[in-house]
């Protein structure tokens, strides 16, 4: 039964020194949730500390439902991203679905209205039997929910790979916007308040896997075995409605959604950060079976449910607001100064636990570590050249970059009607309701480089969200993130993770781009195998006038493409771990592209000056594949043909300079009578920092012109690149 | 032969629908509606004639394709086509 | 223009199509709560996008047996004009008020995007400000908008000049005959499943959408 | 009482769900497979135990909101609960 329960070597005495005598089921159950990996973070802890939380315009770091920054005018922007991987997994549909209704609940509990969603998307091989099935469920359960909410899914990203066919990862980001003045916490400080649940009614969803295992339930009734967690996304919507509406007033002292272990956690974290006690009436809890126990109604983690504490008197007012939108209410409870958190059921206590014991007293752990051997540099000569044309057809077609179309059509991505940036581009713009402002927003990580060498990983997946960010003409401002790793008990896998948070580490703070909310999820593996480290990052941006943004698909005939950034550096002459490597050879080796973060910084902010000057109003960055698949996503974004491309090395092949996937690089389009300004200005801002901007292709006609090739119809290109998915779908390819 | 193939919610899984259909039912002016769960029915026209064969197929679809085992069930009747 | 949106548990596109609404008439759209039963005086009463009690069962369903939706019947009946956007439209074909039904697309995907429509009639209250035959752009999103009615039906709604709109591209849902907006006879009731009030905005990449509204406003000014 | 409530697509009413579905059997190694069509299943437990005024009801229930005459059928069996 105690082994059921999950807890590891030690953790079970030591709940029993805290307790002082036997737990009760219910009480073990608790206990179990609190202390997991989840909600205690007890592998992660000591890691996270070191992350830079903080900044001029945070208002709230980590800690909270969601990070909260300040965009000005009294408006603050209010985000987080979660993982619901292992749920997918077994259900993708519901799976990814509830993730989606999760992270949303996680921002609108902190008064925010949620204005944008996104996805990061790690699905394995294309080859592999589960991953069609997959991935048609995971992005239907994402549409539907979100569509359904009427709140816009805006951006995202999406990889297959061989390492996450026996664990795929689903994480979700919700931004949301709220006043600065109406921000609402979890923290339940002070005794004699009522403790009020709103929402659906509980069931056995998803509770607890070690149920299955607990001696009070016959494994085969099928009637008590707990159930996949259904989402609901209309009762999410009217929850959303309702707690805005009481949210204008000053009612509520405390809010908190019910996550992951429902009202245990939700109870327990709002008692412990306000210092304060909880008692419970659990025969109070809205429920949909007849014949739950204690431990059932603790531990469901039914959706769409908030737990609150309310200004005494004010229960009438609230409940009619909720019973306006059709939603349960009830009060179930009432705070303390107990310092515990007490669960009676009809009358009997089914548990009594001091909250500091779950909280505060949980284990935590400085896990050792165990580095890998420092892969080598992969230098331009170590990698058969392949025909330019050849290589750009066959990379634009490959799962890697084929276009994600497929997945955002599926998803509403202009209701609410502010989406001024749509999918396909670097990051989606969304203008701030009523104004000229407008937030840019990405996710990104690139988890061959994490894998490769974790430190440079971490900071490359901060770089690159930077870079998106900026790419648009938005000032980053900060950022979520979700840390996808395998066992953490496995020193290589600690290590993998150290690395990671110490490369964030440095990218933030060179960046100034404070982590403000994050989530972390690990044993992300299976028969001893572990995913690609995965720290995804989600970016927030801030455009103060959304006339003076760039975009993919801005490109005119005529126009000049400049590649900015520092393509001679040390990483032009390198293929390591670039996706033109893999295509050559068939796998992914070597030393990733490193980030100059000095020179990340330096180019990005002379991009976004020409952006904001309107010199520009067509930029992308340089990512996976190259500066030549760069090139050709702008051209095809934006219809038009590049009659020249040049090259700048002496002699072919030019595989690396085409292909190397060197970092802190932008593609700007810039007209013939501006040219020479640019040049200017680029010059004297050399003088202080190290910046190249050199001419490399020119737009015009209806193909892309590679020195020595066949030129490539752009509806040839369009074809194969909007193709592999659609045709994957439908079993058609592999 | 065809098969009349029924999917339904386990017990216990939340089904908004079948809520929203006594909801619905309810502002109709339909009193006593005690519950309402909501499935899927499948047609399915096979070639095969011999019973025993074409029982085992459809079984087999269910558990495969027609039928989610993590949330639903299924029972279906096989008739002559 | 006095106009009226009426709000659904689950409608999503109340907020966008009132903005839309008010920018074109300069004075703030009246919202109806779907509890409500006695109607603001209106000139133009919309039922906006979403997803009405959930949208299960069938999309419209539900919403099409709300007391509020039995008054817009009514309402209808006396001569208000009536426009349904995407979820809206739903709703006034379960309430009988147009015909046919929107099935689930033919993909059985949802599908958000731009598509093209011709403009079938352009001397109707929602249609006066548009350009014969020119071709408009209009963004959709939807998953049940594949548009049906039997042939027998199709050919009487056609040969009555009431397909509003049709898809000119791509069919993106597999409606028949490329319909996208039907008219009920009298022209004053109008249903489209693209959302005309998501390209009104410069900003958003386009305008298409914004002379319906300003078709309306001028019809109701005169 | 209970009703076991079947709504299919009229005959003519294009099925594009049933069509995938015949399609995936395929790519499952199902042949044979000649046609399938979709529906919905409903389940409605009432408190009326008057077999005739159920039955009324219920009839008046697939009518008015299970089902819609303008491309679906309905029927329906009644069962004590
Ligand atoms: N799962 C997804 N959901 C929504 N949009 C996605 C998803 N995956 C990719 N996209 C979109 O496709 C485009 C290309 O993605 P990606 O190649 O990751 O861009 P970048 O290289 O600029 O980070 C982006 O606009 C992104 O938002
Ligand atoms: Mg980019």
């Amino acid at each position: 039964m105690i082994a059921a329960h999950g807890f590891k070597a030690g953790e079970y005495e030591r709940l029993l020194e805290l307790l002082i005598r036997e737990p009760t089921l219910t009480e073990l159950g608790i206990f179990s949730v609190m202390w997991s990996e989840h909600c205690s973070y007890k592998s992660s802890k000591v890691w996270l500390k070191t992350l830079p939380t903080t900044g001029p315009r945070v208002i709230c770091g980590p800690g909270e439902n969601a990070g909260v920054i300040d965009i000005g005018d009294g408006q603050a922007v209010i985000f987080k991203m979660e993982s619901h991987n292992h749920p997918s997994f077994i259900e993708p549909y519901q799976g990814a679905a509830t993730g989606v209704g999760g992270i949303m609940r996680d921002v609108f509990t902190m008064g925010a209205r949620p204005i944008a969603n996104l996805n990061a998307l790690r699905f394995g091989s294309p080859e592999h039997p589960k991953t069609r099935h997959l991935v048609a469920g995971v992005v239907a359960g994402i549409g539907d929910y979100g569509n359904c909410v009427g709140v816009p899914t805006v951006g995202g990203e999406t990889n297959f790979d061989a390492g996450y066919n026996g664990n795929i990862l689903v994480n979700a980001m919700c931004v949301g916007l709220a006043r600065t003045d109406k921000i609402f916490y979890s923290a339940a400080s002070g005794a004699g308040n009522p403790v009020v649940y709103v929402g659906s009614k509980t069931g056995r969803d998803g509770i607890h896997g070690a149920t299955m295992a607990s001696a009070e339930f016959d494994e085969k009734s099928d009637e008590k075995r707990p159930t996949v967690q259904v989402g609901d996304p209309f009762t999410e919507k009217l929850l959303i409605e309702a707690c805005l509406e009481l949210m204008a007033g000053d009612t509520i002292l405390a809010i908190q959604d019910m996550g992951a272990a429902g009202l245990t956690s939700s109870s327990i974290e709002m008692a412990s950060k306000g210092g304060s006690g909880v008692e419970m009436w659990l025969e109070r809890v809205p429920q949909r079976e007849a014949t739950m126990t204690a431990y059932e109604i603790m531990l469901s983690e039914s959706q769409e449910r908030m737990l609150m504490v309310l200004r005494p008197g004010s229960e009438a007012a609230a409940e009619a607001i909720f019973r306006k939108w059709e939603l349960d209410f009830a009060v179930v409870g009432i705070t303390t100064d107990t310092g515990s958190i007490v669960i009676k059921h009809h009358g009997a206590v089914e548990a009594d636990i001091p909250t500091a014991a779950l909280a505060d007293e949980a284990p935590q752990y400085n896990r050792p570590t165990a580095p890998r051997a420092a892969p080598a540099v992969i230098r331009a000569q170590d990698v058969p050249a392949m025909p330019l044309r050849e290589a750009l057809l066959k990379l634009m077609a490959s799962p890697h970059l084929a276009s994600r179309r497929w997945i955002w059509e599926q998803y509403d991505h202009m209701v609410m009607g502010d989406t001024v940036v749509r999918p396909g581009g670097d990051s989606a713009v969304v203008r701030v309701d009523g104004s000229n402002k407008a937030l840019a927003l990405t996710c990104d990580v690139t988890p061959r480089y994490c894998y490769a060498d974790p430190y440079e990983g971490g900071k490359q997946a901060v770089a690159e969200t930077w870079r998106n960010l900026t790419a648009v003409g938005a000032d980053p401002i900060a950022i979520t993130n979700c840390l996808n790793f395998g066992n953490p008990e496995r020193p290589e896998i600690m290590w993998e993770f150290a690395e990671c948070i110490r490369g964030i580490t440095d990218a933030c703070r060179a960046l100034d781009f404070p982590v403000v909310s994050g989530n972390v999820s690990l044993y992300n593996e299976t028969n001893g195998v572990a995913i690609p480290p995965t720290p995804a990052i989600g970016g927030v941006g801030l455009i103060p006038d959304i006339s003076r943004i760039a975009r993919i698909n801005a490109l005119e005939p005529d126009d000049h493409i400049l590649l900015i950034g520092n393509h001679q550096g040390d990483s032009a002459l390198e293929l390591g771990q670039s996706l033109y490597q893999q295509l050559t050879i068939g796998k992914f080796y070597g030393k990733p592209p490193r980030v100059d973060l000095d020179h990340e910084h330096n180019a990005g902010n002379f991009v976004r000056r020409l952006i904001r000057q309107g010199v520009t109003r067509c930029v992308h960055d340089l990512s996976d594949g190259g500066m030549l698949v760069a090139l050709a996503e702008m051209a095809l974004a934006s219809n038009i043909g590049l009659k020249h491309i040049g090259f700048s090395g002496e002699f072919p092949p030019y595989h690396a300079e085409a292909f190397g996937e060197d970092q802190g690089c932008y593609l700007v389009a810039i007209k013939d009578t501006e040219l020479d300004a640019v040049f200017e200005s680029a010059q004297i801002y050399s003088s202080e920092y190290v910046l190249t901007c050199l001419v490399v292709a020119q737009a015009g006609g209806d193909s892309i012109v590679i020195p020595g090739e066949v030129p490539i119809k752009l509806d040839e290109l369009r074809t194969l690149h909007e193709g592999w998915l659609p045709q994957y779908m439908n079993g058609k390819s592999i | 032969m065809k098969a009349r193939i029924k999917v339904t919610l386990k017990n216990g899984v939340l089904d908004p629908q079948g809520r929203a259909i006594v909801n619905a039912l309810e502002s109709l002016g339909f009193n006593g509606v005690k519950d309402v769960r909501s499935g899927k029915y499948i047609e399915v026209t096979l070639a095969e004639t011999d019973p025993a064969k074409a029982r085992a197929d459809v079984e087999r679809m269910c558990r495969e394709l027609l039928s989610n085992p993590v949330m639903e069930n299924f029972q279906f009747e096989l008739e002559e086509a | 223009m006095r106009a009226s949106v009426v709000v659904f548990p689950g409608s999503n596109c109340d907020r966008d199509i009132a903005r839309t609404l008010a920018a074109v008439t300069g004075r703030p759209t009246a919202m109806v709560w779907h509890a409500d039963t006695d109607l603001p005086e209106s000139d133009l009463i919309v039922l906006p996008g979403g997803f009405s009690y959930g949208d299960y069962l069938r999309s419209g369903a539900m919403a099409a047996h709300s007391p509020v939706v039995r008054a817009v019947v009514e309402r209808a009946k006396a001569g208000v004009a009536v426009l349904g956007v995407c979820n809206g439209f739903q709703v006034l074909t379960e309430a009988g008020l147009l015909p046919g039904a929107l099935m689930r697309n033919a993909l059985l995907k949802y599908v958000c995007r731009d598509v093209t429509l011709s403009v079938e009639r352009n001397d109707t209250i929602f249609t006066k400000g548009y350009e014969e035959r020119k071709p408009i752009m209009i963004p959709i999103a939807h998953k049940d908008g594949c548009y049906f009615a039997d042939e027998d039906a199709l050919d009487r709604v056609e040969g009555e000049g009431r397909v509003a709109f049709r898809y000119t591209g791509d069919n993106p849902n597999g409606s028949r005959r490329n319909i996208a907006g039907v008219y009920s006879e009298n022209l004053r009731v109008l249903g489209l499943m693209p959302h005309p009030e998501r390209l009104a905005d410069p900003a958003l990449g386009g305008t298409d959408g914004e002379m319906l509204f300003k078709s309306l406003f001028v019809a109701f000014n005169r």
